[in-house]
């Protein structure tokens, strides 16, 4: 079986096998939910910020193996980073950082960037909103 | 990891050659390659096989020798039948009829000829996949020059009331054609019976090649060729023979002759084994398609709140194969149009995965089935946003 | 009698496949016989081998892979190259320019398309069978969607200026497509050199299995698909993939790359002892198409006073399997069309023999043929009331 | 060789291949000549009559394997017939006496029974003309 070509990467199958930061957060700092049920990708994901810094993650996903595969990824990557620095995580970098997607697939690198921007949104406007 | 057992169960995309098929299209490749259109000994070795093949498949849908065209499979067929009535009654009318169910092998044709200037019909189903042979009847009128309908559906397993709809359409003079390509080798499909006028398989569907199948055309049917030029096929059909593939596919048949009955009963025991116990425990899981009018070898569920495709990709690592309604493997968002057409809301049709039986199933990969299967939906469910158990746990 | 050696000399109508083919393809019929479209293991492991088959073709061939389409044949490949471009392009014109020695899977979906109201220029050929590249150019009009010419014909061998006349209709914006069903495997056919934008092939003709073939689809060009379904084949082609004859056909084309050069050099050796010693033993008879200008393989020779399938029928109780330009073994009693283009009499057409070489040809064989032939012919012309010479002797 | 199935009968093969009759006629005393070499058919078939019987014939085909043999079964045929009795000799039954031909080859016995009828036609019409 490990011989055979999955048309995705090793390291997309390492993710989807065992996704990292799995789970609800409780009292999450930011939380972003993007996708549709209906198109077939749902992804929800919790930060913890402190000092302007991510020092916690979580996600729930509802999609295919790029979806959750990519979902953990990115929760990976922003863990320790300033909020600028995630903010700058493209898309394309989280693809890369999986060792590439299937052309279809790349739609879901593009919502788990969205889910991470709607995240630090959220956190943002929570900051700024009267306590 | 390396000696796990593997478990195909998606017969229904495509099955194993039978060994038997491979061993008889042997000598067709080296020894008696010759063409069979030539008048020499070479090409009459291989006219002979061909000739045989045509009479065993004529013998087994209760169709004439000279009824049976041999193509490259069953989107062919159904090319040829769509077109190549469309264009030859074109002088006659313009209307097809057709249901929302069928396998792209039609909806794309149709399309086509939507653009060609012919009002393509489409009927709806109902909750189980069953197109109603009144709406047929309504339907009719007097343009109408051709009826196709699907014998069985390849995702849900429906099977559908052909020789009735064939009835209404025979009394009307039109013509009726259906893709019968999930049920050829698999259930009993006497054109006489079914009365169709042509009929469309392929023979990779029951054990036979690929890239090989055949279309009845009923004698007297005015249908233009999709693919002109030699005499091939009484000319139905130009193109040098695939002599071994041919013989491959007739002995598929041969095998089904004789197995597909017991295999057909033995297939329903596991299938319903496998539909029970998944439905017992999963619990937000609904079975899709007829209950009772259904392939043998169909098992269609959907489960709320998981993705198709990661239900696939943890069966595979388990090393079990199936197939899903889900479009993540297509480039369009949309899921099966068959499970939006039965009334599933797109998300449950994203979560639906196909289980189709076949004739090397074994009762206990039936089992290691609903041991591992349930557990992958469990791990997923906990992983979505949709799940409403985390939220009350 | 039955130990009589056989001698096939028809190579053009249709090869044996080679045994590396015949093995290569084994292990997809049964063991890796997965859907090529489905993602899990089983699938893949098909899918890898279509990918790598399709990119042996497409560097065979100096294409790009995504440029390969696999087809069921060269028929099939035809019908949809000049239907496929007829039907995308309608809006932009008309008329179709091809010639008048093309295969039947060219001649017959033209009538096709003059009906559905194409303007089809049938351009003529030289006593040798060329098409002249200035007629090409005279025939392009705004309205030109395609030029078709074949790369080298199947009855005579004459080999088309394809490269000059590709370059004709590039300078046009004009899409070209060549038929090469006789020359791939057997002839250099770099698309870049031959300025085509598609390309027919089949492989059954180069030693690869029957009932596969590829149509080469320059990037960008529009074609509507002729068989239309699901995704395969980028949707250029519908249809489950033939994944045990497509690598095939890539085993034969892996063999052609490496054996074609030396073949051919061979060949023409044996062709031309053939050629030669039938025109020194044989009066009254005369060689058909282009002396220099030809197929490695080819013989066609005509013979006065005799008809072609009684010389056809006892080179066959000899054992050896030819072809004739006659019409006694088709519906239709014009004799080859080919021959009539090149200003063959239809008497002296009736009386034409093809014999075509190939990778088992042996010296031996073409002597064999040397010896028995002209006696045949002879024992045939004292029967024949045409014959002159019985009046004289 | 032999097992494979030709499209012809045997009887058909056995005539093409050991045709019976061949040859030009000296002072025959009908000759008929049909078919056309533009459609690749030409037969010409001599007959010796006396007392109104066809004591001999004569045949020269130029045609395919099928028209050789219907040649060569007419001639066999017709031998030691009465006129009258030849000229009932239909097509069908120069086929039928042959194992059956191929439906694209029955022309071939058309032409057959046609030369038969020519041949028997130019005796009769010399036998009325003034000598
Ligand atoms: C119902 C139905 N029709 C048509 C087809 C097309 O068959 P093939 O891919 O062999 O051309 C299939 C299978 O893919 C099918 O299931
Ligand atoms: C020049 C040419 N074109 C097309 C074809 C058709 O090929 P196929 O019979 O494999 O479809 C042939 C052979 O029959 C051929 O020689």
């Amino acid at each position: 079986m490990a011989e055979t070509p999955l048309p995705y990467s090793e390291k997309v199958m390492d993710h989807f096998r065992n996704p990292r930061n799995v789970g609800v957060m409780e009292n999450p700092s930011g939380v972003g939910k993007v996708g549709n049920a209906v198109c077939g990708d749902v992804m929800e994901l919790f930060i913890k910020v402190e000092n302007d810094i991510i020092i916690d993650t979580r996600f729930r996903t509802f999609g295919c193996g790029a979806a959750i595969a990519t979902s953990s990824m990115v929760t990976e990557l922003v863990k320790g980073k300033t909020l600028d620095e995630a903010l700058k995580i493209s898309n394309k970098a989280v693809a890369e950082a999986l060792g590439g997607l299937p052309p279809i697939k790349m739609h879901c690198s593009v919502l788990a960037e969205e889910a991470l921007k709607s995240a630090i949104d959220d956190y943002r406007k929570k900051q700024t909103e009267p306590k | 990891m390396k000696t796990m057992e593997r478990i195909y169960l998606d017969y229904a995309a495509t099955t194993p050659c039978h060994p038997e098929a491979v061993k008889a299209m042997q000598p067709y490749f080296y020894d008696k390659f010759g063409n069979a259109s030539s008048i020499y000994s070479f090409g009459q070795e291989a006219k002979a096989a061909l000739e045989e093949s045509r009479q065993r498949v004529a013998d087994f849908i209760g169709a004439r020798p000279e009824e049976i065209v041999f193509t490259s499979g069953a989107s062919e067929s159904n090319n040829a039948a769509l077109k190549g009535v469309a264009f030859a009654l074109r002088g006659k009318g313009n209307r097809i009829i057709t249901s929302v169910i069928e396998h792209h092998a039609i909806g794309e044709p149709c399309k086509f000829l939507a653009k060609e200037g012919f009002e393509i019909i489409i009927l709806p189903v109902d909750k189980d996949g069953l197109v109603d042979p009144d709406a047929v009847q309504k339907a009719l009128n007097d343009k109408t020059i051709l009826v196709s309908i699907m014998h069985a559906n390849n995702e849900i397993g429906t099977i559908q009331p052909i020789a009735e709809i064939g009835r209404i359409c025979r009394e009307k003079g039109v013509l009726f054609h259906t893709d019968a390509v999930q049920a050829v080798g698999h259930l009993p499909t006497l054109v006489s019976e079914l009365n169709v006028d042509m009929l469309s398989s392929s023979g990779h569907k029951f054990y036979g090649p690929k890239g090989v199948g055949f279309l009845y055309i009923r004698r007297g049917t005015k249908i233009k060729p999709l693919i002109q030029g030699g005499d091939q096929e009484r000319r139905f059909r130009a193109g040098t023979e695939n002599v071994a593939g041919i013989v491959g596919l007739a002995k598929a048949v041969e095998i089904a002759a004789s197995e597909m009955e017991a295999e057909g009963k033995q297939l329903i025991q596991l299938r319903d084994a496998l539909i029970q116990g998944i439905l017992k425990a999963v619990p937000d899981s609904r079975l899709n398609g007829h209950p009772a009018q259904r392939l043998p070898n169909n098992v269609n569920i959907s489960f709320a709140y998981v993705e198709g495709e990661s239900m696939l990709l943890n069966l595979d690592l388990e090393g079990i194969a199936a197939s899903t309604g889900s479009a993540c493997t297509s480039s369009s968002l949309e899921p099966s149009s068959v499970l939006l057409a039965i009334g599933l809301p797109a998300e449950t049709a994203h979560g639906s995965i196909r289980f189709t039986l076949g004739k090397w199933t074994a009762r206990a990969q039936v089992d290691r089935v609903l041991d591992i299967f349930p557990k992958i939906v469990a791990k997923l469910r906990v992983m979505s946003p949709l799940y409403p158990g985390d939220k009350n746990g």
